[in-house]
């Protein structure tokens, strides 16, 4: 448990220093000006924009389909899931239904880009407490997701794969069965790395009570997906207002106690196994039939506004479309988890110790990317 | 042949040396400083007497050692109290810590 | 002859270091001089058999009380470093006084006869110094010992600084 | 989008006139002055509590600011619009009711020129200090990229 | 084995390291800690008194080691303070170990039931260690020093485990009475070993003796104030009058504690010590009769406190004074057999009045014994070892303390003090009386008020039933085996039994239990008429004669009167004086005062700069310098 | 082969001896000659040691490591060294350069005088010293005093906290790291490098002393700042701490300086705890050699398996876990020779 | 806890020691993609009509057409270069072209020395399509 400063009344210099925005923890080309005395962290700005590409106004200026790659881009850990929340709002807004087949498909993709995400994660939490092996462990299951990715999507990690409608392409010949050769290897390697860093005295005594945020704060500064479920608010949207075909699969929401970096480094852990549970249900239920529903060649959304999130790998990733019943957005809203996440930084940040900063700054999983769109 | 007139002229030097630093210096830390200075000068005295008065007994090492253990005690004392005082005053000066005057 | 080089060596060091410690403006510096006079005067007890003292003077003065130094000079940073460590107005008083008392402490030492004894040191140190500690000296020794923990607690409490209540 | 109606009926007791629904029926559309005390409202007496997103548009005519709130419970959403004069985009800000607030409405001043009244710390967020105009405003020009 | 005695005080310190230092947390380890290290430590103690018997070893001729501690001789072949660490085993220690060894070992079983779910249950186990330690260096200790450093940790170990429920502010207020009532002898016996050492130089028990009866040149005042001062500390630690007030307090401890402390073997500490340095003692008849005289008075004025009380360890406690009271004062009139004999006979079975009493206590969490009454059905072994102990402690043939009281009663008689010798008896019948009130009222009778109480645990009632063994047949089998030819002083001594005091002795404690019997049990006489009538004597026993009323009034008075005096006349006299001075002083030195510069530097100078005068001065012929 | 290099050491003895100069220069030059053979000891040794930290790091990440240069990478180093000594020579603009500079050279000083006393096998130390032990002991503390000049001189906040951790760390970790050896003198009643060796004929001191070998790995870990403990130059919080901002050359010495320190507490740890040069059917240098290795790897598995320790924890596990634990050890150990010397005085064994 | 987790930790690492390591030895060992990678394209000169859709579909402007009337005023490709250094390699221009004239390929080893060696001219009327020389080893 940190003790602040303050408390231990032992007060000496303050200076500034400036973590990034080249910093090997900051996971990107983020910025954080801390205010430190000795060790300790007294008061943290957050400082983002380095890789603002303007998303919103490229948007504007792209149609529906052109714009898919694009949210790759965004999270780029997890692009399949921000293709997803994006041909879904365009889906809801025109009122197109997407094959059973192709919903399927969407969600074993989906799932295992969460399970790479969580990996992403977990391997960075573990890096930026100096454990490069478990780090090199996790990287190595989410080389074989994206191997699966490679197959299905032809792209590793911007995959560019829903398109409106439904997906560009079909099971190949050969997924299925690496595909259950991985999840028969997950669990074993997740207790691996249970042991090599869960279970770990050093790894606990880092992350447990650091970075704390109850329930109250957690929702106040707008927390979704795991960073709210570990503070022990039970919130999924797939459970919540199942999209897709979510209502068809038995799994379980884990959730968190005390909200501090330990659980949310956990409940990643967790719902890693989660995850696999759904991509086995949906291997076994998956039914024939097309890929994709029938749709314009050219898309025009009719006038009116969309609000549709989907529960990205980081949170509530929402899109909030304005169309003017043209072939491009009239104004295009990403609402990305991690921005929003990032907000709530300063919080947990202050009156700990630097390495405790960097602990919670992992906990909260950003992506840069997805910060500055 | 080194004898030890030379040892003491020695530790007289270093001892010089060390009163100089620590009156003539403005930072508590260099006073600090200073007085270590005389104490090693003390201890080389103490040791040289010891080589050279009384080889068979090693009275002189042994008070040298308490001279280092008292030092080390010292240091660490003064080196609170500057910075008991620095929080105060966000100072390290000699001439500021004067409240003893009058 | 060696030993006189060695010796003229060994003091260039302590008293040049030490003159370039007081002299310094830059504390750090200064700080570093310091070490260096130490390591110097580990020499000088190397050079009067006294090896186990030389040790204990690295262990204790270069490896924590220069150490403790620099970060007492750490906690207390403020301002230009470069200019951290100047004179006071005692600079020339100081300075003739100090020299007085070496030109003083050398006539003394010069006219001073001495009673030399002409044994050798012991060749085991240690466990001699070790005997007289426990025994002649055992209370100086303990009171040796309670006294650096007086000194730890007590710098502990003086740097925190007590709470006026409970 | 749940049914704004029934929100509206409650609502209709403390803030009569200021508040209407939108011509397609899916959101609330409230005057900028009122925006505080309505999204205060809705917080604290309402199960939508939960602030889901915050953003502007910029519309020919006018300006928006756009609030999207959240049910918890059933992840049930509802849109609440403020409008505001494009000559002078004032609107109070909501950091007091969620921290989150503060991140939004930064990136809202900063890409729409939206100023919040009453938030602690309005600068920009993801363009530069020294950056001019607001990018996502329909008149900022945009000025391609040199490709070689 | 006598050579491994060392062994004997080393278990437990073991024990008490580590426990207190690895196996703190884990209770089952603790226990098995101490109670390993007890058993061993008995069974060496057992080898070296059965050695001792086999060997010959006679208080003359005692079996001695002792390696050198400390060494302060400024220079080589100068008797300086040289201090042994020895061990010395006669028959009285071997005996005092035997006594010591195995009362803990039974102390520490019936305590694993007792203290059983405590939360300091370890510490608990840790202390009692370190006092068996403390107490079994005590013992072992070959000179005055060592023992006083065991005098010192057995004090030590008395406020810790009085103390033990620190939680508890009684316990701490008992703590620190008992602590600062023992430091009051401490300090005497400090003072008395150190007054020793500068005439004799030795604090060796031997040597000492040697040198004594050759009869070294030492007036008799000198001896007698050491003796007196030594004398103190028994005063304290064995709660002699008038230091004895921290005793009843002390109860507040657990009770084995109590049992094993503050009834069978510190407190009897200081009855060992008079033993041990009875040669000289025995030097000075002056002190001799204070110590006679004191034990009697104690002895008495125990035993009518006891008469009143209602707590059942009170009552127990104050009977411990009193019996206490008889050991001093037959080691007083001359007889450390008589004394060391009713030493080890009480230490069995008031030990185990102590356990007993823990046993209701622990059964009914009430120690008022007019709220309990009846249990004897209930708790039938307690209740009967109970019976034993007290009828061994009232003095009824053949039980233990028969054999012991009737040693004493007769050495006093012979050694012609027959007032002590009448009260010593009178005593016997009050012992008598209050401990069968205390019998009749808490373990016959109706049952007074709603307890559950049940028999205790084998692991508390075992013990009980072998200090039961020990108390009825210790006293005779030590008899039989020759007491008087072990333990003794000078030549051996052991008083055949005298029919005639016997008798009476017997007779007037019968006549105590049957008056107790006729009180309590068949209510012939109504206690609150008694009560009434005898109100002021009733007072003044119930409040214990007020003497820690009184400490409190003179401190209150006397020592903040005499403060207030000094304080006046400081404030008037002295100030009136030094004001005067004070303030032409001030008006000088309000012009000096500017030389204070505040300035560390300035005064360093200054220093400095005298000392080069000074030098200088030294070194110009004008006055007659040194230096050439 | 036992006395394979106390043979060439002689050889080159009667070499020098043969131009006829006095005793003492003799000596004095055989230690100038040791000396250079220990400095280049240790310098190949760094280098297989940086080569082997990266191989056995890639095996514990289920890769292989440098494999291109060389044979297996062998060769890698060697190129990372030139390209190390190629590049630009940067002293940042606010550094105080007489500082930053002089503590790029200083940094290798102790580390290589640390060799000076440890037996490489049976007679193979530079300096037999009376005070072996003690002697490390005090060479090791300087290097504090030099990381904090690195710290400092950088003039850079991720150096100076960097420098601040070393300090707090080493200066704190000493404490335990000298008592884990007391135990060992205590029963060797010697400080002498070769006494040490030469007591653990039967039994090496890891028997008779586990807890102190636990506690002077954990606290000769900490010494050297790698393993869970390298706070000063915590990547992920200080970048390189102490040493971010040197390039080039004088980064080079902080590396090797690095490895040098790791061999070094490997070597003493060997000689200390695990019987030094003793060991059955080897030559004895090739047993010293084995067991130092064995040493870093443990180190090294350590290091690549868990991650770091935290700065309070840091000074918890010093203050209230090893410290007491080391006295308890003296403790201990003191009260068990007592016994044992009253045992065999008693007779009974 | 106390330390059993450390011991764990430690036993899985040494475990991994020694199982298999999964180092690619890349120059020497080309990894097999699958057929659905899209990492370079190709031109099939025959089937396409030069109807630009490509470029229209194309996110981000990197395809660049010239087109020629022909002999029989029929639109002909005369120029096709992509601008590699601003692909998405999101594949749309492959999934729009109608005759499925520009396709996928496997080829990855995409890096070039400089900017210009980044465009990738997949056809020019009077010069041998570029494709059959590595990008890479242009320079």
């Amino acid at each position: 448990m940190a003790i602040s400063n303050q408390e231990s009344g032992f007060r000496t210099q303050e200076f500034v220093l400036n973590m990034g925005p080249q910093h090997p923890s900051t996971h990107g080309v983020y910025r954080a000006i801390l205010t430190m005395d000795g060790e300790y962290v007294v008061d943290v700005e957050n400082v983002v924009g380095y890789l603002h590409r303007g998303m919103e106004k490229i948007a504007e200026d792209r149609t529906y389909t052109q714009f898919i790659p694009y949210t790759d881009r965004m999270d780029y850990l997890a692009g399949i899931l921000n293709n997803w929340g994006f041909v879904m709002t365009v889906e809801k807004a025109m009122g197109i239904e997407v094959p059973e087949r192709a919903e399927y498909i969407r969600v074993i993709t989906g799932e295992l880009q969460r399970i790479a995400s969580h990996l992403v994660m977990v391997a960075s939490m573990a890096l930026d407490l100096n454990g490069y092996t478990p780090w090199m462990y996790a990287f190595y299951d989410r080389e074989k997701i994206l191997d699966l990715f490679e197959m299905i999507c032809g792209s590793r990690l911007t995959t560019s794969f829903m398109r409106v409608g439904g997906v560009p392409n079909d099971i190949p010949e050969g997924f299925i069965p690496k595909l259950e050769k991985f999840l028969a290897e997950l669990p074993g390697r997740a207790d691996d790395f249970d042991n090599v860093i869960t279970g770990n005295e050093i790894f606990v005594g880092r992350t447990k009570g650091v970075g704390v945020l109850d329930a109250e704060a957690a929702l106040s500064f707008g927390l979704t997906g795991p960073n709210l479920r570990a503070s022990g608010v039970n919130f999924d949207l797939r459970k919540a207002q199942p999209y897709s075909v979510y209502d068809r699969f038995d799994f379980e929401v884990p959730l968190g106690e005390n909200g501090d970096s330990f659980d949310r480094y956990n409940l990643r852990m967790l719902e890693i196994r989660q995850s696999a549970r759904i991509i086995r249900q949906a291997l076994d239920t998956i039914p024939e039939g097309d890929i994709m529903a029938k749709v314009p060649k050219v898309l025009k959304v009719p006038k009116g506004e969309t609000y549709c999130h989907i529960e990205g790998s980081k949170g509530l990733l929402g899109f909030y479309l304005v169309s003017d019943g043209g072939t491009k957005p009239y104004r295009l809203h990403l609402h990305s988890p991690s921005f929003v996440n990032l907000g709530a930084y300063p919080k947990m940040a202050k009156g700990t110790v630097l390495q405790d900063a960097i602990a919670s700054l992992a906990s909260i999983d950003i992506v840069l990317g997805e910060v500055d769109r | 042949m080194i004898t030890l007139e030379h040892y003491l002229l020695l530790a007289a030097a270093l001892f010089s040396i060390g009163l100089f630093g620590a009156v003539a210096k403005k930072n508590a830390v260099a006073v600090l400083m200073g007085i270590e200075l005389m104490l090693n000068s003390v201890n080389i005295n103490l040791v040289a007497f010891n080589r050279f008065l009384m080889p068979s007994q090693l009275v002189g090492h042994v008070f040298a050692v308490f001279v280092i253990v008292v030092a080390a005690a010292e240091v660490a004392i003064g080196l609170a109290i500057v910075i008991s005082i620095y929080r105060d005053k966000f100072s390290t000066e000699v001439d500021n810590l004067d409240w003893l005057k009058w | 002859m060696s030993q006189a080089i060695v010796f003229g060596v060994l003091a260039a060091i302590v008293l040049g270091f030490g003159l370039a410690m007081v002299l310094s403006k830059n504390l750090v510096h200064s700080a570093i001089y310091m070490a260096v006079t130490f390591i110097g005067v580990a020499g000088i007890y190397l050079n009067l058999s006294a090896g186990f003292l030389a040790a204990m003077q690295i262990l204790v003065y270069v490896g924590a009380i220069s150490v403790l130094m620099v970060f007492g000079v750490m906690l207390t940073r403020r301002g230009d470093i470069a200019a951290s460590n100047i004179f006071n107005r005692y600079k020339l008083t100081g300075g003739l006084m100090a020299l007085a008392l070496f030109v003083i402490l050398g006539r003394l030492i010069f006219t001073s006869s001495w009673n030399l004894s002409s044994f050798a040191v012991p060749e085991d140190t240690v466990s001699l110094i070790a005997d007289l500690m426990m025994t002649d000296f055992v209370i100086p020794f303990e009171t040796a010992a309670l006294l650096l923990l007086v000194a730890l607690v007590g710098a502990i409490m003086v740097a925190k600084g007590v709470k006026n209540t409970r | 989008m749940d049914n704004i109606n029934v929100l509206v009926d409650t609502l209709k007791e403390k803030f009569s006139s200021k508040i209407s629904v939108s011509d397609d029926g899916q959101s609330l559309v409230v005057s900028s002055a009122d925006i505080f005390p309505v999204l205060k409202e809705i917080k604290e007496n309402t199960q939508y509590n939960f602030l889901a997103d915050l953003t502007a548009v910029d519309y020919p005519e006018r300006m928006e600011v756009v609030y999207h709130l959240m049910n918890i419970k059933d992840a049930g959403l509802i849109r609440v619009k403020a409008l505001l004069d494009k000559s002078d985009p004032k609107i109070d800000s909501v950091v007091f009711l969620w921290d989150t607030a503060n991140v939004m409405e930064r990136e809202t001043y900063d890409l729409l020129g939206v100023i919040f009244e009453g938030h602690p710390d309005l600068k920009r967020i993801l363009c530069p200090d020294d950056f001019e105009g607001h990018p996502l405003r329909k008149d900022y020009k945009v000025e391609p990229a040199v490709r070689q | 084995m006598i050579e491994n005695a060392w062994l004997i005080p080393l278990f437990p310190l073991i024990a008490y390291v580590l426990i207190i230092f690895l196996t703190k947390k884990s209770k089952g380890i603790s226990v098995g800690i101490a109670l390993a290290a007890m058993i061993a430590s008995l069974i060496v103690s057992i080898g070296v008194l059965v050695e001792t018997l086999q060997k010959g070893i006679t208080m003359e001729a005692p079996y001695q080691v002792a390696v050198k501690w400390l060494n302060l001789s400024p220079v080589e072949n100068i008797t300086g303070l040289q201090i042994d660490m020895g061990i010395l085993i006669d028959p009285l220690s071997a005996v005092m170990m035997f006594v010591v060894t195995s009362i803990a070992t039974l102390v520490i079983i019936y305590s694993i039931g007792y203290m059983h779910g405590d939360p300091g249950f370890s510490r608990y186990f840790a202390y009692m260690s370190f006092f068996a330690f403390s107490m079994l260096l005590l013992v072992i200790a070959n000179n005055f020093f060592e023992m006083f450093i065991g005098w010192e940790l057995v004090g030590l170990c008395s406020y810790l485990l009085i103390g033990f429920w620190f939680e508890k502010p009684s316990a701490a207020a008992a703590a620190n009475k008992a602590f600062i009532t023992n430091r009051w002898g401490d300090f005497g016996f400090m003072l008395g070993i150190i007054l020793l050492f500068i005439n004799f130089g030795t604090f060796n028990f031997t040597e000492l003796s040697q040198i004594v009866q050759q009869g070294a040149g030492i007036s008799a005042a000198t001896l007698t104030l050491i003796t007196l001062l030594i004398f103190a500390g028994p005063l304290a630690k064995s709660a002699q009058f008038p230091l004895h007030v921290w005793l009843p307090d002390a109860m507040e401890g657990p009770t084995p504690v109590s049992s094993i402390l503050h009834a069978a073997t510190m407190v009897a500490a200081g009855v060992y010590l008079l033993a041990r340095g009875f040669v000289l003692f025995q030097g000075s008849p002056e002190t001799m009769l204070v110590i006679a005289y004191i034990g009697g008075i104690t002895a008495f004025f125990a035993a009518t406190i006891a008469l009143v009380q209602r707590d059942i360890k009170r009552i127990l406690a104050f009977s411990t004074l009193s019996q206490l009271g008889y050991m001093v004062m037959a080691i007083g009139v001359g007889s450390i057999t008589a004394g060391m004999f009713h030493l080890t006979t009480h230490a069995f079975f008031k030990c185990m009045l102590f356990l007993g009493a823990g046993s209701v206590i622990h059964a009914i969490h009430d120690q008022d014994i007019f709220n309990m009454g009846g249990l004897s059905k209930k708790m039938p072994i307690t209740t009967w070892t109970f019976v034993i102990g007290a009828l061994s402690l009232a003095g009824i043939f053949p039980l233990a303390g028969f054999w012991s009281k009737d040693e004493i009663l007769l050495v006093t008689h012979e050694a012609g003090f027959t007032g002590l010798y009448w009260l010593a008896t009178l005593v016997a019948g009050m012992t008598a009386f209050y401990m069968f009130r205390l019998i009749f009222v808490a373990f016959f009778g109706e049952k007074r008020s709603d307890h559950h109480a049940h028999e205790s645990s084998p692991v508390m009632t075992g013990p009980l039933i072998v200090l039961a063994v020990f108390a009825v047949f210790a006293g005779w089998a030590m008899v039989k085996m020759g007491y008087g030819q072990m333990v003794y002083f000078g030549h051996p001594h052991q008083a055949e039994i005298n029919m005639g005091i016997a008798l009476i002795s017997s007779a007037i404690a019968l006549f105590g239990i049957v008056l107790a019997w006729l009180i309590y049990y068949k209510k012939v006489i109504d206690t609150d008429v008694w009560a009434q009538k005898l109100r002021p004597i009733y007072a003044l026993l119930w409040n214990k004669y007020y003497i820690d009323e009184i400490y409190q009034w003179l401190f209150d008075h006397v020592m903040l009167g005499l403060g207030w005096l000094f304080n006046q006349n400081d404030r008037k006299v002295v100030d009136g004086v030094a004001d005067g001075f004070g303030d032409t002083i001030r008006h000088t030195g309000g012009l000096l005062r500017f030389i204070q510069t505040g300035s560390l530097q300035n005064y360093a100078l200054v220093i400095f700069g005298a000392v080069i005068i000074i030098v200088l001065l030294m070194a110009t012929p004008v006055l007659g310098g040194v230096i050439k | 082969m036992e006395n394979f290099f106390v043979n060439i050491a002689g050889l080159i003895r009667d070499l020098i001896a043969g131009f006829g100069l006095n005793e003492t220069l003799v000596y004095l030059a055989m230690v100038i000659v040791k000396f250079v053979a220990v400095l280049v000891f240790v310098l190949l040794n760094v280098v297989v040691l940086v080569y082997m930290e990266r191989r056995v790091a890639g095996f514990f990440q289920e890769r292989l490591g440098p494999n291109r240069v060389g044979p297996q990478g062998t060769l890698q180093l060697v190129m990372d060294i030139f390209k190390l000594l190629s590049k630009e020579d940067i002293v940042p603009a606010g550094a105080d350069k007489f500082v930053y500079k002089a503590a790029a050279y200083a940094i290798f000083v102790p580390t290589i005088l640390v060799y000076m006393v440890i037996p490489f096998g049976k007679g193979m130390n530079v300096i037999d010293l009376n005070l072996g032990l003690f002697y490390i002991l005090a060479i090791s503390s300087v290097t504090t005093m030099i990381i904090f000049m690195a710290g400092w001189g950088s003039r850079n906040k991720y150096s100076l906290v960097g420098g601040m951790r070393a300090i707090a760390q080493m200066v704190s970790y000493e404490i335990p790291y000298v008592f884990s050896f007391l135990g060992v003198i205590m029963l060797t009643g010697s400080l002498k490098m070769s006494t040490i060796v030469e007591a653990q004929q039967g039994v090496w001191f890891i028997v008779l002393q586990p807890i102190a070998f636990i506690v002077f790995l954990i606290a000769g870990n900490a010494e050297i700042n790698r393993g869970p403990f390298d706070l000063p130059e915590g990547e992920q919080e200080l970048v390189a701490g102490y040493h971010t901002e040197y390039t080039a050359g004088r980064f080079a010495m902080f590396y090797m300086a690095e490895y040098a320190n790791l061999l070094a507490m490997a070597a003493i740890g060997a000689t200390v705890f695990l019987g030094g040069w003793q060991g059955p059917w080897l030559p004895g240098w090739l047993w010293f050699f084995i067991k130092m290795y064995a040493l870093v790897f443990g180190q090294m598995w350590v290091r690549w398996t868990f991650p770091r320790i935290r700065v309070d924890h840091l000074m918890h596990l010093n203050w209230k876990v090893l410290l007491p634990v080391s006295l308890a050890n003296i403790v201990v150990t003191g009260i068990g020779i007592k016994v044992y010397q009253m045992v065999r005085m008693m007779g009974w064994w | 806890m106390n330390g059993q987790g450390l011991i764990k930790g430690l036993s899985v690492t040494i475990k991994h020691f020694f199982s298999p390591k999964i180092t690619e030895l890349y120059p020497e060992v080309k990894p097999k993609l699958p057929e659905s990678v899209k990492a370079d394209f190709d031109l099939d000169r025959e089937k396409c009509i030069a109807c630009g859709i490509c470029a229209n579909a194309c996110p981000n402007k990197v395809i660049t057409i010239e087109t020629e009337k022909d002999e029989n005023n029929k639109r002909r490709l005369k120029r096709y270069e992509m601008n590699m250094q601003y692909c998405l390699f999101c594949g749309l221009c492959a999934e729009s072209c109608p005759t499925k004239a520009i396709i996928t390929k496997q080829n990855f080893e995409l890096a070039a020395y400089s900017r210009e060696n980044t465009k990738r001219l997949l056809y020019q009327a009077d010069k041998a399509p570029a494709s059959e020389t590595e990008p890479g080893a242009k320079e």
